[in-house]
């Protein structure tokens, strides 16, 4: 699970980690509903965080980041950051310049659940820190640079000596002489050195704490005058197989870029959404990723991916109510299972199709642990059952493109 | 012959009791495996098909006496399974499946840094196991349908169940049969890794070729090329890898299935694969007759 | 840091392991100050305890048990423990019971800083738990038998069937499959079982927690009925060496049994108590303990061990206070040092000498680095230091029998 | 010959800008000891008495190229030991050395843990170290003190630091010499153990015999008489003991000198050792004595 970037400074603030004083303004509810009052309110809000955050400042502010709250990678690029300031020759105040800023990120056209209004951190380095596991090692790694404020892979691509790694056994955890070590290695001097040392040690007992699995700092600033260390983003993932102990980040809306996908993930149903014609409804992982690509292949398109094999392979009529939220012209169902038993999974399909009457066509491929059972299920409520994925696959894209006519 | 498990592999069952365990029990001695005792913690005494439940790992050890297991199937919950391995671990077992789907992260990881300090080899989580067929089975394999589970001598590793079954089935049709076939698992971090097999296969006598199903992410695929190009791997190899069209930066399938950046792209194994002179399939349907082309007598 | 059984007891029920229902009362405040109010106060506070924990069972009490609070083995036997019933043939009641009780064991002429009134429990069983390390294996050791409430050297040495071993990796911690496995190997119930592996999970945390050299609980009880496990006595040892990142264990004067044990451990100087004729004031462990046995082997007795080496070898005068507040008939300085250097220390005992004057001869043997200073210096101020260490200690033992005259 | 170190170890000194780290680095380099780097972090670029100091173990070692430290010894305060002998671990260093006083108990375990995981040995804490007399010191001795100091071909293995200055100048003043003196320390837990020397002064050409000086507590001289019972010592070897008349219970001298129960008394360690055929002395004068009716030419 991806936590936003103002989830992910809270759990910095959390850990001791120093962060730019900021406030949120939300712009719909964590369940995803407006927030009251529209855009008026919407503004009144963002006066009070300009208000508090000069308040806390003591002093005049003279810029400050409207950054918008979303899961989404170059959002600078985007134009979804915007660094504002009193004197920027509008002849604006800074209140005045957040809202214009604020209104200009929305009027982008993505889902915005919030913005995070933060000040601007005066700065003279910029760098990359980052926690992860490796998983041929069986060892956590951090991951560090001096050039931060990049995109890492770009850089572990051009220029990998930037980078510096350090490994840490998962049962001792991070040493005080590893933390110091990569400090000096990457050069930075005595007080840095000592800032990026406790950094480190305390973003990684956040790493362990929230069961991580990644946490990346990009950029750190590295603040003019006397050297702090402060995080200037915040990547944080909660391992999904971990979120069972951590009841303190429950699945909500604003994580997801769909209802079908939020839904979806309430019910542990692996789901992915595209815009193109064909819903997936498959069966474990790597087949229903193999369709994904049979679909490509043969110049289809995908409406959605869904699993529905493993631990759901009765959550038949769940999957499909979740497909038919999509625009898609077909259905698509894909399955070679074991404890996915073949009858129980064709016996939902077809007590789906009874129920939600869907209204585009259905293809199966449906095999494995008595998959005579199943045969007889299909046929029976009137379906054509096929054996043979890239058949079904086929046949799937000509229906959805009109060119073959069948139900 | 056949690798890591056989008719001769003495088996633990942890969780026999459970709903799956019994299940997946009677399956396996169908299948020939040699389940010697099983273990549920506060059911010492009864059994399950015949088979012996123990406290602990550590008490059906003693009470087998130098008939001990030499191998553990575990049926154990995956909150629960990082302490299941532990215990097997404990009691100087050296083979290890587990099919649980869910284990958290940090605890795979824990897992395989601790099987790999005492040269231990944990199969998993989150696949069906490890299958010789005709032989032996620790795991949750279909193996009653005849077009899939065909003993003969192809090796198969794979990251995914379903779309095993599917290539296998294509790798049938072509008068082939399964030699061993280890379901590696999908997790980010699998307790015993592609390469770490090959040795095995290299050394059968009764492995004439290798299959892998791969996928994106991660990079157990092009370890398996960095073997080939070394000479540790000399047999034939076909891979089908599947994610070639998945958008960059989504998670799709697996856990470990996610490219970042342009490491763990599907292009990038299939050419390192191709460099290292194995095949490499788009489709699955092309699996069975790519390893015809290396292997042209029926086998 | 021995902690006394009620401190243990506050320990346990932090760590989440039930302990029996209690009430304290003090005899002395823990900076060894007698408690206000005399023995009048002393059974109002008795009286209170009993009605505060007849009030908190909810029913009619049967029996307590008043346990004296002190540092020392065998308090059963010493008559330091006793249980008193409502009912016991005097008539009396189980306040008036109590009170004689108390009254009894403070008479017995022990140093006793508190009572602890406790609720007798139902038991049908009694088992034994510890951890500490083993020094060889470099790992945690859990010891635990059925046969709890004896001494368990003694039944180490005569029944070590009777006691199970688990050894624990110190980097992975214990796990549930060993708690369990210790469980059933001990031949416990399913229900038991279960309680005793939660029991074990807790005290090995709390071992970790507080930095402990063992924690010990023997007995443990069962409960009749249903089988819960309920601490019955507690011994809780810190590693001193751990104690700077403890605040929570401050070093008080109840803890030790004398003035000059507790002042020499404020000052952190090694100290015990004796009641021989010489005093001992040497430099390094080692040597200190053979020169009490040399001077055991002579026919002396010791007065004091105390060591002044290390990094207290320019405490002199302070190790030579602490020596004179004993009854001791000779003081004797034995050294060897090398960091320690003989001419600092030489130094710091004739400073000493000058300032304390003290009242008995002082027998000097004081080698290492820069020993011919020492010499001079000892020489100038009118001793007449040795160079072999048995030599000293024969005369120290003349002296101290006052068989030789020597100042 | 000597053991653990000699004229041709390469030294590492972790803590050596610190007050003793500086100090005992000029004596030990006075003693013929190589030492080639030094480390305190945030002062590379400084030297002390001519070596250079790096900011972490491994900076020295990538610097000091295919002339890297085999042994480090750390003036390093108690509490930052762990972090020290781990620093030293990870750049491969097998021979560590702490004089440390007062390491945490719980990270005594860790760090004879650790190091027995990578097959490496630390000394101590609590312990003066290390010294071939003429050839290399690591550690605090008082070297210049000739009556104790004395080069020569018995080996010694101590938990004391005066009282070893007691014991060798007994043996001193009989005519022999030290080949190598190692002090195990005080702790609880020492890094390394009496016994697990006992092979390498077995090997040594230039070691005679072993004088061992325990004290009550733990089973370190129980272990030593272990070895000779099996052989795997058959030099000379004698000890001395202190603690004899100490009361049980009661911590007398250091951490690790406790007696609980009958385990760990004087009188039960002379007893295995005499029964293994060692010498056990009653007093320090006894042990030159005792060792030279077993080696009747001075050597």
């Amino acid at each position: 699970m991806k936590r936003l970037e103002f989830q992910g400074k809270e759990l910095f603030s959390s850990a001791g980690i120093p962060v730019p004083a900021s406030r949120l303004v939300r712009v719909s509810e964590p369940d995803g509903t407006p927030t009251d009052g529209g855009t008026q309110a919407l503004h009144a809000r963002l006066l009070d965080a300009v208000a508090e955050l000069t308040q806390e400042a003591k002093g005049p502010l003279a810029s400050l980041v409207v950054k918008a709250q979303l899961d989404m990678g170059g959002r600078g690029k985007a134009g979804l950051i915007q660094l504002v300031r009193a004197d920027n020759g509008t002849g604006q105040d800074l209140a005045s310049a957040v809202v214009a800023a604020a209104g200009q990120i929305l009027d982008k056209g993505y889902r915005i659940p919030a913005l995070l209004i933060e000040e601007a951190v005066d700065l003279r380095e910029e760098l990359y820190l980052s926690i992860s596991v490796d998983p041929c090692a069986a060892c956590h790694v951090v991951l560090a640079s001096r050039e931060g404020g990049v995109d890492i892979e770009t850089l572990a691509a051009e220029r990998p000596d930037a980078i510096r790694r350090l490994d840490v056994d998962p049962f001792r955890g991070i040493q005080a002489y590893q933390t110091r070590g990569l400090a000096y290695d990457l050069g930075l001097d005595k007080t840095t050195a000592r800032n990026f040392a406790s950094l480190l040690t305390k973003l990684y007992a956040l790493f362990t704490r929230v069961d991580a699995e990644l946490v990346e700092i990009n950029p750190v600033f590295v603040t003019s005058g006397e050297p702090e260390l402060v995080a200037g983003d915040a990547k944080v993932i909660i391992d999904d197989n971990s979120l069972y102990r951590h009841t303190e980040f429950p699945i909500e809306r604003e994580q997801y870029d769909s209802d079908a996908a939020f839904e979806a993930a309430l019910e542990g149903i692996p789901y992915l959404q595209f815009d193109g014609t064909i819903s997936l409804m498959c069966a474990g992982a790597g087949l229903t990723t193999t369709v994904f690509d049979l679909v490509n292949y043969e110049g289809g398109s995908v409406a959605n991916y869904l699993e529905f094999g493993g631990p759901n392979y009765n959550k038949a009529q769940r999957a499909m109510e979740l497909c038919l939220q999509n625009k898609s012209a077909v259905i698509l169902i894909v399955t070679f299972g074991t404890i996915a038993r073949a009858d129980v999974m064709a016996e939902g399909v077809v007590n789906a199709i009874r129920t939600l009457k869907p209204d585009r066509p259905i293809v199966t491929c449906i095999r494995g642990t008595n998959e005579e059972g199943a045969d007889r299920i299909l046929r029976e409520a009137g379906l054509e059952p096929m054996y043979n994925t890239e058949e079904a696959v086929r046949l799937a894209v000509k229906l959805a493109a009109g060119t073959e006519a069948r139900v | 012959m056949s690798i890591f498990v056989d008719e001769t592999t003495r088996v633990l069952v942890q969780g026999i009791t459970g709903k799956e365990g019994s299940f997946w029990t009677k399956h396996m001695i169908e299948m020939g495996t040699q389940v010697i005792a099983g273990v549920t913690p506060g059911k010492e005494g009864e059994t399950v098909e015949g088979v012996p439940v123990y406290h602990s790992v550590a008490r059906a050890q003693r009470a087998s006496g130098e008939h001990a297991a030499d191998a553990a199937m575990l049926f154990v919950p995956p909150r629960f399974t990082k302490d299941a391995v532990y215990e097997a671990l404990d009691a100087s077992i050296q083979k290890i499946v587990t099919i649980a789907d869910g284990i958290p992260l940090h605890e795979q990881i824990e897992i395989r840094a601790a099987a790999r300090s005492q040269g231990a080899q944990v199969v998993g989580g989150n696949t069906s196991g490890v299958i010789s067929p005709g032989k032996s089975m620790l795991g949750i394999f279909p193996y009653w349908i005849q077009r899939v589970y065909k003993p003969g001598r192809i090796g198969i590793m794979t990251r995914s169940g379903s779309l095993t079954n599917e290539v296998t089935a294509m790798i049938v049709e072509q008068g082939f049969g399964v030699s061993t076939l280890i379901g590696v698992g999908g997790d980010p971090v699998p307790g015993t890794r592609f390469a770490e097999f090959l040795a095995q296969f290299e050394e059968d006598a009764d492995t004439d070729g290798v299959v892998i199903v791969g996928e994106l992410g991660g990079t157990m695929e092009e370890e398996v090329a960095e073997a080939i190009t070394e000479g540790r791997f000399t047999k034939p190899l076909v891979a089908f890898i599947g994610g070639r069209t998945a958008p960059k930066g989504k998670r799709m399938g697996h856990a470990g299935a996610i490219v970042t950046g342009s490491a763990g792209t599907v292009l990038a194994k299939a050419e390192a694969l191709t460099k290292a002179g194995a095949l490499v399939a788009d489709r699955p349907s092309q699996v069975g007759t790519m390893l015809r082309t290396r292997i042209p007598e029926t086998r």
